[in-house]
């Protein structure tokens, strides 16, 4: 309990309660204020905040989801350096080689361009060879 | 004084309380914003860290045949010119390329036997032989068949017998390797000839100085790819892309804004309460402070679960959504194994984004209430 | 405990309207109050005595001169230092400024939160001065439910709760019985019995009924006078 | 001329504090002129409510000055090496800002000890109720002014200054300042043993003497010792790091470039050594100016001042250890590891 200046009001001698004031009831057992729930907001944003930290934390020291690593020697083994992030056909898939200047066709009867997939599947009947292009 | 303070954050949570609704929506727009800012970031730097991790079991060099009239195919003879350089540990001939099947396009790949035989992962992957392959898990095949259809330069047709295992998505997707003579049959390349040829060096960090030598051996032009030249084009690619991202910040930016203004008008708005508190009693750093812990209630847990909602939907070990949203796949997304390792970075700079502006405007708006006199608060304020 | 409260040539005078022009409220004025005594000030509306009383709590700067507590020229002082000083003060406005979003109880314990205290002392401090001020029964209520009497008592309450060592009322029994108003004036006769300095100012001169008064002081035309 | 964000925004967090100032110091021309703190009358009290707004300007000015420099710093030495052809890193851009560059580092570090100075004492006035040195503080003010202004008109050339087309030559700066390896061995005719070892012994007094400073905070000798010490020991401390105990960290000899420490590839230690090199540069003048107003003030605001003294001193001592820890540090670590110093 705090002492002196900060006692309760009823402990000085100069605050007595005066004789027809009526009997303080007990204040605890009171829902008077809403000091409680603040109490439960409290602690509920406390929780949040650490799990997602320690969580956070405990997974990006120690990697709880797997880390790529199977895919790693598939990939040497295969020897490819490019990945299956964007679909086949795509510019995207293989960043080194486009833009370029270079014209990547291993011969004249191919088309100029690398085929864009998507027009590709949407137009052209499946009966003739398509173009292979790395 | 711990119990001061405990009481005081105490207080902040009762006042919290006296608008519950607003509460929670300042938490809910605070935790959606960190999530939609989070995710973009996390998910472009995770990518680049996989990308880059992955690159490193690829070959440190590929070279490709250059002619004026484009790309040509290599002689297999060449790795023996490449091998002649000090330095070449390794010198693989590539059949390789895209081609179509009646759903989508493919990568195709000549499969090495040898290479293929060390590789022991969960599901051992065998060679395959003539008229067979070994497809990802994004190839589809009519549901009462197992054959695949591929044109190239040449039409054929082979039973997939195997699959690569899921885990081996970020390489294997859409990829199908064939027997070396099928593959040069579908790619229109004669016996000893090759796509290009991959090399690995002895010093990896050395690659780039091994070059002029590289393209002196070879009897025709090269264009010679290195390691870190694919990453490069990688990084930027995400970066691109990430910048396109940044477009969608741009909503939530202006919400932050608006988020902001609202808490300074809400503070601005409550002049006479501060005037009221002062008159209490309350100094002006205690006003601040309770000001500061009532943004700290609401915006750490939101900006924490808005991290962890992130983290979640980048790193879940069966998350295709990036690939279906941002990568362009229809059907079936890669799933992803992202390397969650540099991921504090990016948790400490979307909190900073969204945390400093917003105690900003908390702490500028409380600081220039409590510097005025209680009486003008009182009686000018609403 | 605190020995007086003072006004040394205290001037206050606020801008009339556009021009640059101001009118004195408050003109010159000096006077003492001293520690354990209650001290009246009446004068008629918009004489200025709830304005001396917000100068007196540094509510509000002065003008000119000065306000001095022990001695100390408090209204000088800077935001940080006379916003503590201010913690030993407890005013009763005349309007009762309390915050309807808050209990009676909490309204209460509003002075108590940033000093030190746990909860359960701030409860039961503010729940004894309300029943020394007869209204324990409103302890739960909202205060949007109050009578403009009860949500005196509330106010007046707040401004006691924490026993202080100066305490300025501006027409503390405005709605009041005078069954109330004599439990107030009981209260702050204790007060100045403990050597608080007590500064009521009130528009009705006859306050004896309620408040037994030790000096008593008029405010009219900005001076501040004996009363006769 | 640049359009760079980040240069873009230093200028405009520069330009706000120059207004800042600017307006403090109107308050302060009237604080000089009229501040008399025994008057009660009605200029007296609007001059001392102004005062204490014109001092929360000068604190935000603090703030943004302090928090523009670290950006600045972390742009020069991080971003726009990249932009700026053959700069590897503050040297290649300081080259391309040409002369505007050097002055508005000179300026930015002049306003950052004037305002430090101002911080520390507006410190002691706000313990003591009634400011006793709001006067002080308002020539700081004043004085202030004229070196921020200065060092935004130097920012504004640095940045007129920068093109991105012409290209640098940051290592020729580094390397063409000797014409032989003996002439890198040596330093104004002393050879580093001299260089290390002035450090050394410098570092051992001032260490010693801000402890006795901090630990005696109401005596003036050992904070006058303490400045003295530290204007000897910054720039030993400067030509040793540079010359001798940077190759530990680049882990190469004679690159003597004080802006490669801040590159990531040297774990950016730059910022915390060049820091706490500022710090002792900052208060240990900081520890003898409150020492000296100690002894002009009544004994309220003397304790006051003699206590942000001792603070000044306990903060030069703990600048000096993180500088040495991480000097001395990696050069310690290298002969553990390889059995030699790195001498050349």
């Amino acid at each position: 309990m705090p002492t002196g200046k900060h006692s309760p009001a009823n402990n000085r001698p100069g605050l007595e309660p005066t004789p027809d004031s009526p009997r303080p009831s007990e204040p605890d057992r009171l829902p008077l204020d809403r000091l409680v729930p603040a109490g439960w907001l409290l602690g509920i944003a406390l929780t949040v905040v650490s799990l997602c930290v320690l969580t956070l934390t405990y997974d990006t020291v120690r990697g709880v989801f797997p880390p790529p690593d199977q895919a790693a020697p598939v990939l040497h083994a295969i020897g490819l350096n490019e990945l299956a992030l964007v679909p086949s056909g795509r510019p995207a898939r293989r960043p080194v080689l486009t833009p370029s200047p270079i014209d990547w066709r291993y011969g004249p009867v191919l088309p100029r361009q690398a085929p864009e997939v998507i027009p590709l599947l949407k137009t052209a009947p499946f009966d003739t060879p398509r173009a292979a292009t790395p | 004084m711990r119990h001061r303070r405990y009481a005081q954050f105490l207080w902040a949570g009762r006042e919290l309380l006296t608008h519950p609704g607003a509460t929670l929506l300042m938490a809910l727009s605070m935790g959606l914003l960190t999530t939609m800012m989070a995710t973009g970031l996390l998910l472009s730097q995770a990518l680049t860290a996989t990308t880059s991790r992955l690159l490193d079991q690829g070959p440190d060099l590929v070279v490709r045949r250059v002619t004026p009239n484009g790309g040509q195919p290599i002689s297999s003879q060449a790795a023996d010119l490449a091998l002649k350089i000090p330095g070449i540990t390794e010198a693989r001939p590539r059949i390789w390329g895209t081609v179509s099947t009646p759903q989508a396009a493919v990568t195709v790949v000549a499969a090495d036997r040898d290479a293929i035989a060390r590789l022991t992962i969960t599901a051992a992957i065998q060679a395959p032989v003539r008229g067979e392959a070994v497809a990802g898990s994004g190839v589809h095949l009519p549901e009462t068949d197992a054959h695949l259809v591929l044109h190239g330069t040449d039409t054929i047709t082979v039973r997939i017998t195997q699959r690569f295992p899921q885990e081996t998505d970020l390489a294997t997707h859409d990829l199908v390797m064939l027997h070396p003579d099928d593959a040069r049959r579908l790619l229109g390349l004669a016996l000893d000839e090759a796509c290009d040829l991959a090399l690995a060096v002895f010093h990896p960090d050395e690659a780039e100085a091994l070059l002029p030598e590289l393209a002196r051996v070879f009897p025709w032009p090269v264009h010679i790819a290195t390691r870190q030249e694919t990453r490069k084009h990688y990084a930027t690619a995400f970066g691109r892309r990430g910048g396109l991202a940044a477009l969608l910040y741009i909503p939530a930016v202006i919400a932050l804004a608006l988020l902001t203004a609202a808490v300074i008008r809400q503070h601005i708005g409550s002049r006479s309460r501060v005037g009221l508190l002062k008159a209490l009693g309350w100094t002006s750093r205690d006003i601040v402070g309770l000001q500061i812990t009532k943004a700290a209630i609401v915006g750490l847990p939101a900006i924490a679960g808005g991290l962890m909602l992130a983290y979640a939907l980048v790193y879940a070990p069966s998350q295709t959504w990036a690939g279906m949203l941002l990568l362009g796949w229809q059907e079936t997304a890669p799933i992803m194994h992202l390397d969650a390792g540099f991921a504090a970075p990016v948790f400490l700079e979307v909190a900073g984004i969204l945390l400093i502006p917003y105690l900003a405007a908390v702490l500028w708006s409380s600081l220039v209430q409590a510097a005025s006199n209680p009486h003008d608060l009182l009686n000018r304020g609403n | 405990m605190p020995t007086a409260l003072a006004c040394r040539n205290l001037t206050y005078a606020y801008p009339n309207g556009a021009s640059s022009a101001t009118t004195a409220l408050l003109r010159n004025i000096d006077a003492v109050f001293p520690g354990g005594r209650v001290v009246l000030i009446s004068g008629k509306s918009g004489a200025g005595k709830s304005t001396l009383l917000h100068l007196l709590a540094g509510l509000l700067r002065p003008t000119s001169g000065e306000i001095l507590a022990d001695g100390q020229p408090v209204s000088r002082w800077l935001t940080a230092h006379r916003d503590r000083w201010r913690r030993r003060v407890g005013i009763v406005f005349q309007q009762d400024y309390l915050v309807s979003e808050l209990t009676v109880l909490e309204n209460v314990m509003l002075p108590l939160i940033p000093r030190s205290g746990s909860p359960r002392y701030w409860r039961e401090s503010s729940h004894n001065i309300l029943a020394r001020l007869n209204a324990v029964e409103l302890v739960g209520q909202s205060v949007s439910t109050l009578s403009g009497g009860q949500r005196q008592r509330v106010a007046t309450a707040r401004a006691l709760v924490d026993a202080p060592d100066y305490i300025l009322a501006d027409e503390p029994t405005a709605h009041q019985d005078l069954e109330n108003a004599q439990r107030l004036g009981h209260l702050l006769r204790q007060a100045a019995e403990r050597g608080a300095i007590v500064v009521v100012a009130a528009h009705d001169r006859h306050v004896d009924k309620w408040l037994k008064v030790d000096q008593h002081l008029s405010l009219a035309d900005g001076n501040l006078e004996p009363a006769p | 001329m640049t359009r760079h964000p980040l240069l873009l925004a230093v200028f405009t967090t520069d330009i706000l504090t120059v207004l800042l100032i600017l307006w403090a110091s109107a308050t302060a021309v009237r604080i000089a002129l009229h501040w008399n703190p025994q008057d009660t009358g009605a200029q007296q009290l609007r001059l001392q409510t102004q005062s204490e707004t014109a001092a929360l300007a000068v604190a935000w000015a603090f703030g943004l000055h302090l928090l523009a420099t670290a950006t600045l710093i972390y742009g020069m030495t991080n971003i726009l090496p990249g932009m700026v052809p053959g700069a590897m890193c503050g040297t290649g851009v300081l080259q391309a800002m040409q002369s505007g560059g050097p002055r508005m580092l000179i300026y930015r570090l002049m306003g950052l000890a004037i305002l430090w100075i101002w911080w520390r004492i507006e410190n002691v006035n706000q313990s003591q109720p009634e400011a006793p040195l709001v006067p002080a503080n308002a020539r700081i003010v004043l004085l202030a002014l004229p070196v921020f202004a200065l060092a935004l008109y130097a920012a504004w050339q640095a940045a007129l200054a920068m093109d991105f087309q012409q290209p640098v030559d940051c290592c020729a700066v580094i390397y063409d300042q000797f014409h032989s390896l003996e002439e890198a061995r040596r330093t104004l005719g002393a050879g580093h043993t001299g260089w290390l070892t002035a450090f050394g012994v410098l570092t051992v007094a001032l260490v010693a003497s801000a402890v006795a400073a901090w630990k005696t905070a109401g005596r003036r000798w050992p904070h006058l010792l303490l400045a003295a010490l530290a204007m000897a020991w910054l720039p030993i401390a400067a030509i040793a790091l540079v010359r001798v105990l940077a190759a530990y960290h680049y882990g190469v000899l004679h690159h003597h470039c004080p802006w490669c420490l801040f590159l990531p590839e040297h774990h950016l230690a730059g910022f915390p050594i060049w820091a706490a090199w500022i710090v002792v540069a900052m208060e240990a003048p900081v520890a003898v100016a409150l020492s000296l107003l100690a002894a002009r003030q009544a004994p309220p605001a003397q304790t006051s001042a003699c206590h942000q003294a001792g603070l000044a001193a306990r903060n030069t001592l703990l600048a000096v250890l993180i500088f040495l820890c991480l000097t001395v540090g990696p050069a310690l670590w290298w002969r553990l590891r390889f059995g030699m110093w790195l001498t050349g």
